[in-house]
């Protein structure tokens, strides 16, 4: 019922963990498996270790979190055993690598030395809060990012591209086209909005170290939409949906909306891994009562109506 | 607490009110918070001096003044700023708390153990318990913490010290087994401190075939289980979530107990 | 404590309505400031009179609403006989008229005709859901809004003239700076966020009829702060803070990132007009108990901390 | 209904089960809905065909069997698009119910009028009271609404036809004035309907110096009190939130009300 596949890669549901949520060890992503995710993106890496921003990093705030962890992981090479430790989960959970970098030949390298061990890559090129030339920038400029994404697919082959899009720029269709322009195998929509900014109201203080930082959680879920459904209908190439889902109403929508994938992270703040598995059953619950087949069925719906 | 996905959960600033110098390196900070009947001895705080936001174990629970304190051992420049420029009237922030105190209830007879500043995760038990045990240690009596404070309850207070200025000479694990060996009403050895002392207590936990709980110390950034910064191998339990307290069936299955943790970036640092 | 004086407004207190809430008639506009609100804002009229979109146009959504009112409103004859009501509270609270047009003369000629009737004009370069030419398009190029304000300021020299923009660009400071340079008075951020979209989770049909809507309220709250803090950094004309106020401490918030006024749209729909004197009796408290003499004393704190 | 800020208030889909053919013209669609004890007669939900959504009373709330009905009569293309082609099994999508309902709660003997289709406001009453008398008005008999609804809870009903075709022969508010004449018990009078016939009965209220309550209809986009379009003058009040039933101090103060409405762009359009 929930079975897709989608650039090759094989699910037994829809939901992966989003990037940058308990994505940075082997273990707690088995852990989000275990607890039903159909699919993992690791945390963004690069090929130095980075600690990213000092505290504070991430805070709960209302209706979602702020956050400027500022690409914090370990270097490819520590990366690398980690992924080596999920080959096991591989055969029903693809693995997808989120890299990141300031310039293409960064993004080869790492993503040469991992690809023996990831069913795809996805290229952050729309981090709201990296550190210089690492973020956003280039996610906003649709003929760097054509570049960035032309130069990984001609040298890595074998496994599939998806480009991490930002809602934060004045027309997201623009970056979608360039990127499949580019032959990118999918889009993912939406990294976090904004930057945002949040004050102490007693002292005047920003309460992130780094001031702003991305915006995620279920706030952002009606821009994610709409860049969804945007998007649908300027491109060919699967979207992964991601942006404050947290029940399976959401996850509806962003079918609806166009996204043969989707993906959760802040949400897991709420509901613990166990999301996956609620979202799942409740998924096929709705699919069996509104008697569709398949969960294909209803990919891009709205458009159709 | 993370239950409302709309309640603001930013850090909340707090005016000092009480310092207590407890040795050279070790302070205690009071401040008012709202004390409700969910915050436990065990949890932590994310504690905010407008710079950078550490964890820190909540060692003062005082339902009565509506009061909570902390207690910082000087060990970089966060807790150093903390220890030499905060002060009584001074602001610090307070997010929190968070993750899972100790779960006592059944056991007949507790045998708490804490090591250096990590005694704060204990520090309150007997505000809450009348059947804990105390071992505090520290590397001279000069470090030892809490010690009055345990004694004013009227707890059995055993005291240990490396280099034996006071008490015990010799390491807490020591005399913990001593305490083991000479009484077996004891059915539950807790604590927390370094983790090498910790990964020995859980050992004689195995030995002794007793249950057991330990407070785990793993770098922190979110605190509220998304981050993924302080999740354990093999199970990837958070600790800032399913911990900081763990009890003995799931330490059993945290391969890196006593091994290794990782830094700010996720990188592996042996101990 | 809370007066001031802004683009020669004499305000009792910072509080304004903003545009599109409760501001259609004469009548709704005095009961709101009989509220207690320090200012007002028209709803934005142009020329011709507008129906806007068909409904659903407005729906409250988790976190605030989405909007496609389309800027529905009557033309500027019948709006100056609404303003010429409002004669009488001018003393006390300024009444912004917000205008709109697809080319400058447009906006001159409203701007003309009312200009007697009002204490500043809002110049709305930024509705995400306009009829085409008419909303964001404008606000979205740093030129043509350059060219707008320029034409505006050129003819009508007599009252202030504000720009509101879209928080819905790359970077927002760009056309901040080019507003300034245009020699506008003052500058009102934000407008509505995305446009956004949410999708009927049963049948997939998108629930606006415009399908696209303006996001306000609460949850875009941290995106507008960090409009109004970078561009307090870029410009040296007085800030209008708008999106997600809802609470004294959400107006300290926009106040410390460098806003002199604010307004307040959404959260009328949740509290009610009396949120006006609610927020600024809190406001009051604050000071006092803080120890400051005024509310100038904070307005920009963040940054000089 | 709106107090909590992150509930998602957008339309709910239902599914039609039961259609009654009131008149050639007017027709009423019950559908499922979890009735509160916070739903009253007087009400209205925004009622969306997946075309357009507009503002309907609530003309049957039935706490047993929790469902809900609007009664519509045809009046333009949304209207029209209802009765033709609405049918059970089908789906329309609901958000409300909205504003405020008649609070008749300490009156003794209620007198409520109902114009064509503006009977629907007053339809579900007698579930509610029992102290009340109908009027029910239309153009002629054909377009008479729940004449058998009201006979079947035993209420005095009075039928009232311009043209005569059945019961009173007249005008509403001239039956109205002769049973306010005869009986000096009635102490509010209410209703709904074409607003010529309101404003006539509020007059009445002046002149027999009662209590009154009538539901006013203003074009309407958000139902939530914000989008102004639904304002009167001259105090400003919104006909969603603080109406659509008005008592007569509110209504002594709405200069507007008899006189004008605004369409659409919030023009004035005369009666
Ligand atoms: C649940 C929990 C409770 C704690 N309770 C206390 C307490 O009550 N009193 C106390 O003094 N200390 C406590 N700590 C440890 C405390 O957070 C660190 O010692 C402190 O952050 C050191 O920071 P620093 O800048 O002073 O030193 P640094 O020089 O930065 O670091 C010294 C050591 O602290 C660790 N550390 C640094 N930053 C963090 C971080 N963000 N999260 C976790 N560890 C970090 C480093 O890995 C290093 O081993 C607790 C830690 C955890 C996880
Ligand atoms: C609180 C309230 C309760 C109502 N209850 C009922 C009811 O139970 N049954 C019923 O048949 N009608 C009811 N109406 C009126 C109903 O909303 C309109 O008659 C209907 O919208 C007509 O739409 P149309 O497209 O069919 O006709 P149109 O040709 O579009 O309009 C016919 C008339 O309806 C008015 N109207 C159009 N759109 C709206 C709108 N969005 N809001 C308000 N008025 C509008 C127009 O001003 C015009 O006078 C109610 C109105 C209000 C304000
Ligand atoms: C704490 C945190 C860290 C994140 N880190 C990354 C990252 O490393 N790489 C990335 O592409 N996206 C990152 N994101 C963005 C998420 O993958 C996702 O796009 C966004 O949070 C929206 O989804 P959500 O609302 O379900 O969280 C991060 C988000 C959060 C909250
Ligand atoms: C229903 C509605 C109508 C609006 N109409 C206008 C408008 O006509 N002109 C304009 O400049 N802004 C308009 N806005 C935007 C608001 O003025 C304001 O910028 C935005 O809602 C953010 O503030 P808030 O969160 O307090 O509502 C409208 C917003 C809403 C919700
Ligand atoms: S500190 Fe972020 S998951 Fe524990
Ligand atoms: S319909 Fe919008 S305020 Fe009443």
């Amino acid at each position: 019922m929930l079975e897709n596949e989608v650039m090759g890669m094989k699910v037994e549901n829809p939901l992966f963990l989003a990037a940058g949520i308990l994505g940075t060890t082997a273990s707690s992503m088995r852990m989000v498996v275990k607890n039903g995710a159909g699919g993992i993106v690791t945390k963004s890496f690069s090929i130095e270790a980075n600690d990213g921003y000092e505290n504070p990093t991430i805070v709960k705030i209302e209706g979602g979190v702020i956050n400027s962890v500022g690409l914090a992981s370990p270097g490819v090479e520590a990366k690398r055993e980690e992924l080596k430790e999920l080959t096991p989960i591989r055969s029903k959970t693809p693995v997808v690598a989120s890299i990141y970098g300031n310039t293409a030949d960064v993004f080869i390298d790492v993503a040469k030395k991992t690809q023996d061990y990831v069913d795809a890559f996805e290229l952050n090129v729309s981090c709201p809060h990296a550190k210089c030339g690492y973020g956003s920038n280039i996610g906003e400029d649709p003929d760097l990012t054509y570049e960035i994404v032309k130069s990984v697919k001609d040298e890595i082959d074998n496994v599939p591209i998806i480009v991490k899009l930002t809602p934060n720029v004045t027309d997201i269709t623009e970056i979608a086209v360039a990127s499949q322009k580019a032959k990118a195998d999918g889009l993912t929509l939406i990294n976090s909005v904004g930057p945002g900014l949040r004050i102490d109201y007693k002292t005047g203080r920003p309460i992130l170290n780094n001031k702003f930082g991305g915006i995620a959680g279920p706030m952002i879920k009606p821009i994610a939409l709409k860049c969804v459904y945007q998007t649908y209908e300027k491109v060919d190439i699967p979207i992964m949906g991601v942006g404050g889902i947290k029940t399976y109403k959401d996850a509806l929508e962003f079918l609806y909306a166009g996204a043969s994938l989707l993906q959760i992270g802040t949400s897991i703040m709420y509901d613990g891994p166990g999301i996956f598995k609620t979202i799942t059953d409740d998924l096929k619950n709705f699919l069996v009562e509104n008697e569709y087949d398949s969960i294909k069925d209803i990919i891009g719906l709205s458009h159709r109506i | 607490m993370l239950s409302n996905v709309y309640d603001d959960e930013v850090p909340e600033v707090v005016t000092i009110t009480e310092t207590i110098t407890e040795t050279p390196t070790v302070k205690t900070f009071i401040f008012p918070w709202k004390i409700t009947d969910d915050i436990k001895p065990g949890q932590f705080v994310m504690v905010w001096d407008f710079k950078n936001e550490k964890p820190m174990t909540i060692s003062v629970i005082d339902k009565q003044k509506n009061q909570m304190g902390i207690t910082v051992r000087k060990a970089g420049p966060f807790t150093d700023n903390l220890y030499e420029n905060i002060d009584v009237g001074d602001q610090i922030a307070i997010r929190g708390p968070y993750g899972n105190g100790y779960d006592l209830k059944g056991y007949n007879k507790i045998l708490a153990v804490g090591g250096g500043s990590g005694t704060a995760s204990i520090a309150s038990l007997s505000d809450f318990y009348d059947n804990v045990n105390l071992i505090s240690a520290a590397s001279c009596e000069d470090e030892l913490v809490f010690t009055q404070r345990f004694k004013d309850k009227n707890e059995e207070v055993y005291i240990c010290t490396d280099d034996g200025s006071c008490g015990f000479k010799g390491f807490s694990t020591q005399l913990a087994e001593e305490l083991l060996k000479e009484d077996d009403e004891y059915d539950i050895i807790i604590g927390c401190g370094p983790e090498i002392m910790t990964y020995k207590l859980y050992e004689l936990a195995l030995k002794y075939d007793i249950d057991c709980q330990f407070a785990l110390d793993r770098y922190m950034k979110c605190g509220i289980g998304i981050c993924g910064q302080c999740c354990m191998d093999e199970t990837g339990e958070r600790v800032c979530v399913e911990g900081p307290v763990f009890n003995k069936q799931q330490l059993s299955h945290l391969t890196e107990f006593g091994k290794y943790r990782r830094d700010a970036s996720g990188s592996i640092v042996k101990f």
